[in-house]
């Protein structure tokens, strides 16, 4: 049923995110099954694909937070999660992970908001427990970023006290409050009416702009479109088809991919 | 942060340098004695409520007993369940607490006899009439504080009169006090009752003619003091200082200023044979 | 996915909506003023049956007043509260060595929590304090030398053996606390760059407190009474120091009430602690916040906000 | 800034809910500021709203799981939740207010599965424990059930062993499973990608012909115009304008609802 | 939002991809090693320091056969199950009575927890052992009139005694299990129309249970211990015939000792049955289910499956 991952279009700037041959295993189900995919420093990169195809869990072997089979992801000049000696890859000390996982922002599909901390907080945690930020900066900061996703009003809203859309928004605000250098998405609008998808589009076009390198997961092909330098297609665990936008969803070349988008309403 | 070093035990117990004092020499130089009392047992030892100092005939005995010895008494108060180990380990040099001197605890410590106690059957006074022969408290549910030596000697009693003799065995019924008994007596779910002679005369005081000593006097066990075993030196200064205060009339005035006439015995190293 | 319409469609002929003016009342419970009724009876009944029963209340009252009491009390809580610090401290560090991938860590976390809760706490009590028959000299060569009956002081004995058989009970608390909370949420802090211990520490254990706090509560609580325990090594706590007054006067059930009395204080206090506590690591749940007293107060008497 | 409700659009069919004035606080937030509507028998109709408009928590107080501050709900020829008493609204003692319930599905926004249940035993938890159906046919409807929305190969997975567009096709087959006469769906395609939407819409319209009424939240324009018979246009907690897809989609007579919909990308 | 590129791109002059064989290893953990020679030598001294102290070895092997330490042991263990028992089933319906939104309801509730937990389980025992004091006689009118004391045995009383004050502590635990489920579970299961009731007992308390499993170990281990206060009120278990033979024989350490590792046993066997309660409530948890020991050994001696 899976179609053979074709091999990585090659990008226009130096590779900032290089996946070799990842394989991953869920027991006995299969789930990654040899991704390589190239993302440019600055590119932003959108996935495509079925329910179920692995999108969300080869962001979270991006992010080391699952642990992966076979094969390799560089970020950079280094190979997340693990060590290379020799031909063997063994696990990194944690300490290693975590300095590497600072390099990276993630939002989750399901927001995973600190429950325990207003909106507010939520975003500061990072800049002031992990980068050494003092407070009041990174109040100064929050404030900005939040009133940014239009949440001005809801500063010391409690998580649960906010609608879906809401909590999204403070998950995004609370990942762009680390700076990071590179950006998981997974499905970022997926809560959020029109209007909020087209303002975090122009939250991410500026950041796209300022050299921020970006791998979101999203089911709006209008989004992808839009917000894009490349879209990839997943599929089985395997990367189907990538390109650019037009390539991909205007003239998509494999079958899978085709079905796939003509079912857009 | 500094290591603390457990030095473990090697066996080396007592050195005991020749002096002038009969006594161990660590005892003789520091000029006291520590003495174990666990004050849950009236009149021999008790807290007193107002000064809250233990008081009793032991105290004015030991106290008597350092007298003698030429050291101060220092009286340290621990749970009963505490004394033995406290022997052992040195926290102090000797117990007197109203403890029995029995052939088996003879094999972990060593007694200085010196009261002759004696367990009593007791009941409430409506009740009296019932128990005329030993054979009467078979079948029937008796209480006995379970710290006491008495547990076992009523046991031993049931074997003679009741169990062993064919009849219906006695109910036991294990509490935690000499004071928790009397209320079971009371509430009717015991008929008769154990206790020490001098404890009960102590408790006719407090609620005169409730109670009634019933039968004859179980089998007198002597009380001794607690002396760590083979320590000689200590168990022969105390026995001597006892012998002494016997000799000059204390020890007899203490214990029938206490009405504890039956009590008065002849000290002796490790009295109990069986 | 038939859709049998149980529910008939709207009557056209209701009047008129005259709704926007309904304001909603809660549900009534004439039920409840009946229950109340019973439940007062039972209790005038117990009550009663307790004042004419033979236990003599004056004495009751005379021995409340009683110093020995107060001060024995005043030891059972110091002990109450060192027991449950180390006890706490030793919990949160033990439960999480237990969660730790690594065996030899959570192998040693394991057998303390093996030993400790499985053995009585009466002997470890008494263990402590009689150390001198296994070690009768504690030393730091060359620094400091002591015999262990000096060191081992009642107090000291009992705190240790109480704090340590304590943390063995607390670790299985804050065990069971973080594993209530969401992967999701650990998975959230290394995703904004946390180490494991600022994971622990920032997110999931306030988060855990929520469902920690009520068992805690019980093991303070339970310490209160536990501490009675070490009578066994001559700490002279609340209910030795009752003991010793019974022995002597044979007022069990009086003497006992008095404690009882006196936990019953102590025990109070520390529920509203567990109360202020329970509101402050409950924030942010979606159940909403129980009013503090105060609050209620100041309710009670300020105006009504319009809003429900 | 909020513009006054309209008079509810009369609707074909008699209608089976009618809301009427109805108000909500949180504390001293005014959620939901008057809401009349009718929805007929058989009828689905769209809610569109922007995030925090007071979609959820509207369709939360239809369930009564939301008390409301003033007004009524009609199910039928009920109040749903309250009993009314010449000119008072008393709350309905605890087992009419499941008895009403029982006619009403729902699908949260955040799914709430039950985490100790595989996909299916959620399925048939309703069917099995409340209507009392037999476990074995309740086993083979449920199947049945999740066969049809793609999910036949995951009847004994549990809820976190499932991807976000899996957890969200169990929540709407356990909601199906009830046979609600009403249907109510907070965002039932959030989660989802293009051709599950598609498979979702295929479903709805089913279970519309069959005569199931549907309050469906979306954010998917291209959903709402597909599935819905009346289209409604929340915001600020009141319904600004309603009317036939055409009408409200493609010519809104509302400057907010063209602003709104301007957006879509 | 600027992105600083700490960063540097990958080096175009990589060797060419062979990722694809290659497999990934789990870290290595040289610490490990070191940490567990270190734990066995400390324990070799302990032990070693045990074995050479003033105990008996002797005579605590002579006791551990003893049989009327073993026939202790069983009113022990048959004293727990009844209290716990009866403690459980309490607690659930204290704790679903405490958060009950009925102020007569909860009010009860909460003043059961605040009497029993409040006050020593010592005083209790004998309350209830005592109870002719206040009520010498128990009747239901017409049907059965018994004198109190021929009801309250001392076993009744002890069980009665343990398993109400338990019911104090139980309810807390539970209470606790039950805040930490999220409120959506509640309105899902409103949702398909379910009841109050079944809602607690088909959705909240199962996933409750993850939280409140751990904390009742520990209350059933800690009422295994607190049972030996029963012999306050004459029942015989362990605890009190190693008193007897002690209080004849000396041997404290020895027989407390002897205890200590009949305890540890029935620790051991509650331990296990804790270990696999919480693996069964903790199914569908994102936590992977640590293998119980037997999958542990099939996968040890069976083939290993290809994937991790
Ligand atoms: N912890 C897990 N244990 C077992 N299987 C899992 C686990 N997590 C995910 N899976 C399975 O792995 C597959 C891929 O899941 P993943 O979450 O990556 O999908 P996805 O592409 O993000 O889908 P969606 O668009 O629905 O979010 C799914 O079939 C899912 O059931
Ligand atoms: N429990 C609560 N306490 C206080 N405020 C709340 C609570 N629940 C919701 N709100 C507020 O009520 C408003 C409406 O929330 P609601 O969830 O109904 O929005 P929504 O229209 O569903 O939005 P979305 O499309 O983002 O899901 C929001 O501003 C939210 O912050
Ligand atoms: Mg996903
Ligand atoms: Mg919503």
């Amino acid at each position: 049923m899976t179609i053979p991952a074709s091999t990585p279009v090659s990008t226009p700037t130096a590779p900032l995110v290089r996946a070799e041959g990842v394989h991953k295993y869920f027991g006995d189900l299969h789930v990654l099954q040899g991704i390589d995919l190239e993302v440019g420093a600055g590119e932003v990169l959108c996935l495509l694909g079925p329910s179920g195809s692995g999108k969300s869990t080869f962001l979270r072997c991006i992010n080391h937070l699952e642990t992966i089979h076979s094969g390799r992801i560089w970020l950079g000049d280094e190979i997340i999660g693990y060590q290379q000696q020799g031909t063997r890859l063994v696990e990194r000390p944690e300490r290693e992970i975590v300095r590497q996982r600072r390099a990276m922002g993630m939002v989750f599909q399901r927001f995973n908001l600190f429950p325990h901390r207003t909106a507010l907080e939520n975003v500061i945690e990072g800049p002031v427990r992990v980068k050494g930020m003092s407070a009041r900066s990174a109040r100064e900061r929050g404030t900005e970023l939040l009133e940014r996703v239009g949440l001005g009003g809801k500063l010391d809203a409690y998580p649960r006290q906010l609608s879906g859309g809401q909590q999204q928004r403070v998950a995004i605000a609370r990942a762009l409050a680390m700076e990071p250098t590179l950006m998981l998405f997974d499905e970022p609008t997926s809560a959020l009416d029109p209007e909020l998808v087209g303002e975090v589009l122009t939250v991410m076009k500026d950041l796209a702009d300022s050299g921020l390198t970006m791998i979101v997961v999203t089911h709006e092909i209008g989004f992808a479109r839009e917000v894009a330098d490349r879209v990839a297609f997943m599929d089985g665990g395997q990367i189907v088809e990538i390109g650019t936008p037009a390539e991909v969803i205007d003239s998509p070349r494999h079958e899978r991919t085709r079905a796939f988008l003509s079912r857009v309403l | 942060v500094g290591t603390v070093l457990l030095t473990s035990a090697c066996g080396g117990t007592s050195a005991s340098t020749s002096s002038d004092s009969d006594l161990p020499a660590a005892v003789a130089q520091s000029g006291t004695l520590r003495v174990g009392m666990s004050p849950d047992f009236p009149p021999m030892e008790y807290l007193d409520e107002k000064t809250q100092s233990i008081v009793g005939v032991d105290v004015k005995l030991v106290n008597a007993l350092g007298r003698k010895l030429g050291v101060k008494v220092k009286i340290v108060q621990q749970s009963f369940d505490q004394l033995l180990n406290s022997v052992q380990t040195g926290r102090v040099d000797i117990v007197m607490s109203g403890l029995s001197d029995t052939a088996e605890r003879q094999k972990t410590v060593d007694f200085v006899d010196y009261f002759a106690s004696e367990g009593r059957f007791y009941t409430l006074q409506s009740d009296a009439g019932k128990f005329t022969k030993p054979a009467d408290v078979c079948g029937k549910t008796l209480a006995v504080s379970k710290k006491t030596d008495y547990y076992e000697q009523v046991q031993k009693y049931d074997k003679q009169h009741c169990a062993g003799a064919g009849k219906s065995a006695v109910k036991l019924l294990p509490t935690d006090s000499g004071s928790a008994a009397r209320l079971q007596l009371e509430q009717g779910r015991a008929d008769v009752a154990v206790q020490g002679a001098e404890n009960l005369a102590y408790f006719e005081k407090q609620d005169a003619g409730k109670y009634e000593s019933v039968l004859g006097p179980l089998k007198s066990t002597p009380f001794g003091i607690v002396v760590k075993k083979g320590d000689s030196k200590m168990s022969g200064a105390i026995l001597k200082a006892m012998k002494a205060l016997v000799k000059d009339g204390t020890y007899k005035k203490i214990l029938t200023g206490g009405g504890m006439d039956y009590a008065v015995t002849t000290p002796v190293l490790n009295g109990t044979k069986d | 996915m038939s859709a049998k319409s149980a529910v008939k469609p709207v009557s056209r002929s209701d009047p008129p909506s005259t709704a926007e003016e309904m304001l909603t009342e809660p549900r009534r419970h004439p039920g409840r003023l009946v229950g109340a009724v019973a439940v007062l009876l039972v209790a005038a009944f117990i009550v009663d049956s307790f004042a004419g029963a033979q236990i003599d209340w004056g004495v009751v009252r005379h021995y409340l007043g009683a110093g020995f009491l107060i001060r024995g009390l005043g030891m059972t809580v110091l002990l109450t509260v060192v027991a449950m610090v180390l006890g706490i401290v030793l919990g949160v560090l033990v439960a999480v060595m237990r969660l730790s991938k690594n065996p030899v860590t959570s192998g040693v976390a394991w057998f303390y929590v093996w030993v400790f809760r499985g053995t009585p706490v009466y002997l470890q009590l008494l263990m402590w304090f009689n150390l001198a028959l296994v070690f009768p000299v504690i030393s730091v060569p060359g620094v400091y030398t002591a015999r262990t009956v000096d060191v081992m002081t009642p107090f000291v004995a009992a705190a240790l053996g109480l704090g340590i058989n304590q943390g063995a009970y607390t670790s299985e608390v804050v065990r069971a606390g973080i594993l209530s909370v969401d992967e999701g949420q650990t998975e959230a802090a290394y995703a904004i760059g946390m180490g494991r211990l600022k994971t622990m520490y920032r997110v999931v254990l306030p988060q855990a407190m929520r469902v920690i706090v009520p068992p805690i509560g019980n093991e303070t609580i339970g310490m209160l009474k536990t501490t009675s325990l070490a009578s066994a090594v001559g700490v002279t706590e609340i209910l030795l120091e009752a003991q010793h007054a019974y022995y002597v006067n044979n007022r069990i059930m009086e003497l006992l009430i008095v404690c009882a009395i006196w936990y019953l204080a102590a025990v109070s206090v520390l529920s509203v602690g567990q109360y202020y506590l329970e509101r402050y690591f409950g924030r942010g749940s979606s159940r909403p916040l129980p009013r503090t007293p105060f609050q209620q107060f100041r309710a009670a008497v300020g105006r009504r906000s319009v809003s429900r």
